[in-house]
């Protein structure tokens, strides 16, 4: 930072780049400036994979996309901007390279600093210990966080995210879902006509008709599900839900057991989130267990389905409660402490690299135009050589 | 079967078409270029309508229905009919606005105070409930009737007047 | 309009490697090799006028800056995001606090539309009465018309006073943000220094960074001439925060628990309610996703916390050659006007090619197809036809030709398209020389002439759903003005200005829709007024 | 695609001094209040009605067929009136179209079948999806694409559509030939 350099006013622009939606806004403020879906004239960009020559046509998608969060919604100009880029850790190393490409050639930002989301939640509690839980799109992962460091060798990942809900719920609406036609009821897919299910229909009616159970509920239904079939047990009343000219009638089973594949799995038991975190705390050192276990940060768009969280930590007591759990031999605390950040769980990483991104300090730690090009790649998150960019607290 | 104009109902001519039993309330007025077919049984209009232009009102036999039964057409008072408008309801009550280009399927049966959208159509067989307002894709209730039109009815029945060349009323 | 001629049709080679349509490209004065920008590879900058696309007031980058960009007086429906109108009612609708969505006010309020940017003389708004209004006084409520959403329904109590009535909605979370950043900007401080102390280790004691103002004789007062101003403003900034604390008895993890209070956790979450298993979910009382991210602060779940959105400034845009940094295209500064100050479109320059007829394909034959070219320059272009056939052209940005274009003539033949002059309306007249080109050339008229060509698809018959694209090169030699680089930005060349005959060659790459023509597509026939053309030519 | 070419049955056509080619069979109510500024055209059953305000359409127009031209109403504190429509120069009308508005602008372009909606305002250079609705009082501003229903931004029109809108309603005028 030259002596005299007019230290810009401008503040820095922060972008939170989900598989589903993205959040962007500027440095310091309490709430992105604006939430829209990661696509580009309909086209996801996460799915560059399956079309041809993928890395020219990611490009020009990302060149689209920054042209409209730039000019369209941040109504700033791009030349000499720092720019703070909120990611998983998982990113695929050939998008972080084109994104920083595309930043650096196509759009002259001055900085770019590549955040993972787990540590920036971390920001938004002042704590320097947490476990952070991320309910995304695709996938839900979970990273431990101390002293500013991701211990990326306990990172993990289960595939539980919204998309997997969603081809769920298709199923069982193919599966259990009727229309009702002139005054007899006809299941919906045995229609002829039948509108397809798209991906924003059934986001849809996840939020409106679906919701997840209690826990003492679910552990009826699971017990009494052996005994007798499926109409005997009382669910919630039905719902229908309008689609274009037909009223969908989604019967009271399916509006509480979409979300049932998040805690129960009958192939491999290890495959459900309450699992997913209880197998990493284990697998903490154990000087940190305890303070992991008193400081879960729940960050994501899953986490804002109704009654999800209520139902997690019933769960997860359940497990650390049980006898024959391995859990309840291994863990001394029979309940885990869940932080509650000051922000929609969906922005909370975005929230986190927005107070980052207003400090002094932004520049000693993000990548300069003038270093990007001597160095002609992005370093990567395990390069030794630069200096390890991560903040202490 | 021929058409009833009451008294004081305005009903242009220029390219306007009435087939079959027609009978059209007092004050009622209907813009040129405006069809109302009554192949399938008579139409009953009510009182203060405003019907635009390119309206078409029109009682259809359904392909499945038998040709003997005739089904009674009867559309209430203080409805609105905007430009383009398709309806075939049989049963329309009061206060309604009907957008532009809106299509009413056989079936629907429209209580009072409700708005159709433009360009919405509306064919599944449900009665809607009162001051429902339908858009796009989502439905809601209003906590309130729509505003009356009855100041523009009697302020264009003035205009038109001395522009308009209007059907005789045949009906006391 | 380009959705009007369907520009996707024919597409121009850019000098960044990419088709695009003629109408999206512009030209560059003054990078010597004459190259055409695009809109992914010209620097976009944002002029510093921002305007509301409603009431068209503008502002200038502070202002919006400080407004959040959302313009206080135009709102857009939470529900379906189009715009809320104001609406007047004089009879005062009964004060029974949150109004349940269903309860009727009996009030039929006269309603008087007036819209903000409507010049008619709008009721004086009656006097800031902060306390209830009373009955009989004029209060506003918002409306909006697509989806007959209205500020009652959600509980908002009426307005005494229009537009600035709705204040906007303050985040919950800022005093904990604000106490965040607090705690963090010590941290970002004392790490500056200790990474300063390492860089300059044998600075004295009372070095330039702990100037603050208990040291009077830093560098920093000595500076006559103002031009360390900017740093003295940012020391300013930092030093009333991190002066006081930056001793190093107190470790940095104390100084930030006194600043930030630790985070609350908590072991549970609250229930679902109890009724909420009973009766089912009323559909339209949820909001849908879209609403939600609408408004990212609050993410209102049920129907009933909806808020109006404000609507959010625009701003116009100028295009810089990424090349040589000269301006491409810069809009007036008024706010609605259409014209530009600088206006270098590539319509004006390079001759644009349309399809005049679509046959009905015949595979692995020649087809007669007429193309239509228009010369919008100011000054006559003389244009000749290349075939092209080397391969890196030819699969360019994924263009992958699937028929070949032949135009029947001799190579060198070139044809003279004099410039548009509406002083008088002409008549479609082949010249002599067109004549001599048999047929070749088959339509002229003021500065527009049509071409007879062959396109065979070498398609196999398997491919009926391909579309037959088909690449050739438009040599136009024109006599542009040379313009070294001028001194004052923007001046007009000068009178004497030497003009170079530049010959340029552009790759016109044609895509004439699907093989087998169906839904929608039929096949165009040649015109009459071609024919009429050359009844005129041949008696005149 | 090229400017399409329209051919016409001299009989069904009226010409007038300036050059308007006004459909017979599209009803003109209250003509004497309908204002046609030269070289505008406007195809059959199109109905205008200059009975209610006046209407104003500026040179070079295309008004397709069955589009309804109707100036918008209004109800004031003291009384109601209908608000008179000012249709710009260069403006492109497509079919079955429903116009409202209270101003169009010049060199606007508006798709088959859409509907705008009572007293908005279409600024030059701008366009309408088609099969899409405008709002009532909308304000759609310069080189904007407006799409869905109801209408909202989609992207820019290129900074040429002037010397666009008018190089085709020149065209389709100089094409549109008796037969």
């Amino acid at each position: 930072m030259s002596f005299l350099e007019p230290f810009g006013d401008k503040p820095a622009i922060i972008i939170d780049i989900g598989h589903a939606y993205t959040k962007c806004g500027y440095s310091a403020e309490p709430a992105p400036h604006a939430i829209i879906p990661t696509q580009v004239s309909q086209k996801k960009i996460f799915d560059y994979k399956n079309f041809s020559n993928s890395s020219d046509t990611l490009k020009e998608m990302l060149i689209e996309f920054f042209y409209k969060i730039y000019y369209k919604i941040l109504n700033t100009n791009s030349k000499e901007r720092k720019v703070v880029i909120v990611e998983s850790v998982l990113t695929p190393s050939e998008f972080r390279t084109i994104l920083a490409d595309v930043l650096f050639n196509n759009f002259q930002a001055s900085s770019v600093l590549f955040m993972p989301s787990h540590m920036a939640s971390t920001y938004t509690l002042g704590i320097n210990r947490a476990l952070v839980i991320d309910i995304g799109y695709a996938d839900c992962q979970i990273m431990p966080v101390s002293d500013g460091y991701s211990l990326t060798n306990l990172c993990n990942f289960v595939s539980l995210g919204a998309k997997e809900i969603h081809s769920h719920l298709k199923d069982m609406i193919e599966e259990y879902a009727f229309v009702t036609i002139g005054n007899e009821k006809v299941k919906f897919s045995s229609l002829a006509n039948k509108p397809n299910l798209t991906e924003s229909i059934l986001e849809d009616i996840k939020l409106k008709c679906c919701f997840v159970t209690s826990f003492d509920r679910a552990q009826r239904f699971n017990d009494e599900i052996k005994l007798k079939n499926l109409q005997e047990l009382e669910f919630v009343t039905d719902c229908d839900f309008n689609l274009e000219n037909l009223i969908l009638q989604i019967p009271g089973y399916v509006r509480e057991m979409a979300f049932e594949i998040l805690f129960r799995n009958e192939i491999d038991k290890e495959q459900t989130i309450p699992h997913l975190i209880l197998e990493t705390l284990s697998k903490c050192p154990i000087d940190l267990k305890k303070d992991f276990a008193s400081n879960i940060v729940l960050i994501g768009g899953g986490c804002m389905l109704t009654g999800f969280k209520n139902r997690l930590v019933k769960e997860i007591n359940c497990l650390l409660n049980s006898p024959h759990e391995k859990y309840s031999k291994i863990f001394s605390f029979n309940n885990l402490n869940y932080h509650t950040p000051p922000s929609h769980e969906n922005y909370t990483a975005w929230l986190g690299a927005s107070l980052f991104g207003s400090l002094e300090i932004l520049d000693n730690y993000s990548l300069h135009n003038g270093k990007y090009k001597e160095l002609d790649r992005l370093p990567d998150w395990f390069s030794i050589n630069l200096k390890s960019n991560m903040v202490q607290i | 079967m021929s058409v009833q104009i009451t008294n004081g109902a305005l009903v242009c001519e220029e390219k306007v078409e009435l087939i079959g039993d027609i009978t059209i309330g007092a004050r009622t007025l209907i813009h040129p270029s405006v069809k109302i077919i009554a192949e399938a049984g008579p139409i009953i209009i009510g009182e203060n309508n405003l019907i635009e232009e390119q309206t078409i009102i029109i009682n259809r036999f359904k392909e499945g229905d038998d040709e003997s039964k005739m089904k009674v057409m009867i559309i209430g008072d203080n409805n609105v009919f905007e430009v383009g408008t398709y309806s075939e309801a049989l049963k329309v009550g009061d206060n309604n606005i009907f957008e532009c280009k809106s299509k009413i399927g056989r079936e629907v049966t429209i209580s009072n105070g409700c708005i159709i959208g433009a360009m919405c159509s509306l064919d599944t067989n449900e009665i809607l409930q009162d001051n429902t307002i339908i858009t796009g894709n989502q439905r809601r209730i209003a906590n309130e009737k729509p505003q009356s039109q009855l100041s523009q009815l009697d302020f264009l029945s003035k205009l038109l007047t001395n522009f308009q060349k209007f059907k005789k009323t045949n009906v006391k | 309009m380009a959705t009007l001629i369907d520009a996707n049709k024919v597409k121009y080679l850019c000098s960044c490697k990419r088709l695009k349509p003629l109408s999206y490209l512009y030209y560059c004065k003054y990078c010597k090799p004459f190259t055409l920008k695009c809109k992914d590879c010209v620097i976009h900058e944002i002029d510093q006028k921002f305007f509301c696309a409603n009431c068209f007031d503008n502002k200038v980058q502070k202002e919006v800056m400080s407004v959040k960009y959302k313009c206080a007086s135009c709102f857009n429906c939470p529900v379906c995001k189009n715009l809320l109108l104001i609406r007047a009612s004089s009879i005062k609708p009964p004060k029974d606090g949150v109004q349940s969505p269903l309860a009727v006010s009996q009030s039929s309020p006269a309603l008087v539309t007036q819209t903000p940017n409507a010049s008619s003389s709008n009721p004086a708004t009656p006097q800031q009465s902060p306390q209830a209004p009373q009955q009989g006084q004029k209060v506003f409520y918002l409306i909006c018309v697509f989806c007959r959403w209205t500020t009652r329904d959600v509980g908002i109590p009426d307005v005494t006073s229009a537009p600035g009535g709705w204040k906007l909605q303050e985040n919950p979370h800022v005093k904990r943000i604000q106490e965040l950043t607090e705690g963090y900007k010590v941290i970002a401080a004392r790490e500056k220094l200790e990474k300063d102390r390492k860089k300059y280790p044998n600075l004295k004691r009372r070095s330039l960074y702990i100037s603050g103002s208990s040291s009077s004789s830093s560098i920093l007062h000595a500076d006559k001439y103002g031009i360390l101003a900017p740093v003295q403003k940012r020391l300013a900034a930092t030093a009333s925060i991190g002066n006081q604390n930056l001793d190093p008895q107190i470790t940095m993890e104390q100084q930030f628990r006194s600043l930030v209070k630790p985070a609350q956790t908590v072991d549970s979450f609250e229930e679902l309610p109890e009724d909420f298993f009973a009766n089912p979910p009323n559909i339209n009382s949820i909001t849908s996703i879209n609403q939600r991210h609408a408004n990212p602060d609050f993410q209102p779940s049920k129907a009933s916390e909806l808020y109006p959105l404000n609507k959010f400034y625009q701003s116009k845009e100028s295009k810089r050659c990424s090349g040589c940094e000269h301006n491409v295209l810069k809009p007036e500064s008024n706010v609605i006007s259409i014209k530009f100050k600088l206006h270098q479109m590539a319509l004006f320059l390079v001759p644009e090619v349309r399809i005049m007829t679509i046959p009905k394909w015949t595979l692995n034959e020649e087809n007669e197809v007429i193309l239509s070219i228009t010369n919008r320059y100011e000054s006559d272009v003389t244009v000749s036809f290349v075939n092209i056939d080397n391969e890196n052209v030819l699969n360019l940005s994924g263009f992958k030709p699937t028929a070949k274009i032949e135009f029947k003539t001799r190579d060198d033949l070139s044809i003279v398209i004099d410039r548009q002059d509406n002083s008088k309306v002409q008549q479609a007249q082949l010249k002599q020389s067109d004549l001599e080109t048999n047929g070749f050339l088959c339509f002229r008229r003021d500065n527009k002439i049509a071409v007879k060509c062959t396109v065979t698809p070498f398609l196999s018959n398997t491919e009926i759903k391909d579309h037959v694209k088909c690449v050739f090169g438009l040599k136009c030699s024109i006599n542009m003005p040379e313009i070294s680089s001028p001194q004052v930005q923007g001046s007009t060349p000068t009178t004497k200005e030497n003009f170079v005959n530049s010959v340029i060659t552009h790759y016109v790459f044609v895509d004439f829709g699907p093989l087998r023509l169906e839904d929608g597509l039929k096949v165009v026939p040649t015109p009459r007024f071609i024919d009429d053309c050359l009844k005129a030519s041949l008696n005149k | 695609m090229d400017v399409p070419e329209l051919l016409y049955k001299k009989a069904e056509f009226i010409e007038t001094a300036s050059g308007n080619k006004v459909s017979k069979n599209s009803v003109m109510c209250g003509s004497q209040n309908i204002i046609l500024q030269g070289r505008t055209v406007v195809l059959q059953d199109c109905i205008v009605r200059g009975d209610l305000a006046g209407v104003k359409i500026g040179r070079h127009c295309v008004i397709g067929e069955r589009v309804v031209i109707r100036p918008p109403f209004k109800r004031f504190q003291t009384g109601v009136a209908f608000f008179p429509i000012h249709i710009g120069d260069y403006v492109v009308i497509e079919d079955d179209c429903v116009i409202n508005a209270s101003m169009i602008g010049s060199f606007v372009h508006i798709g088959k079948g859409s509907v705008i909606g009572r007293r908005s305002t279409l600024k030059d250079c701008c366009a309408i999806a088609p099969n899409s609705v405008v709002p009532a009082e909308t304000v759609v501003p310069p080189y904007a694409y407006y799409s869905g229903q109801p209408a909202l931004y989609v992207n820019d029109l290129p900074e040429c559509t002037r010397e666009l809108m008018m190089d085709y309603t020149e065209a389709f005028y100089q094409n549109f030939k008796a037969v």
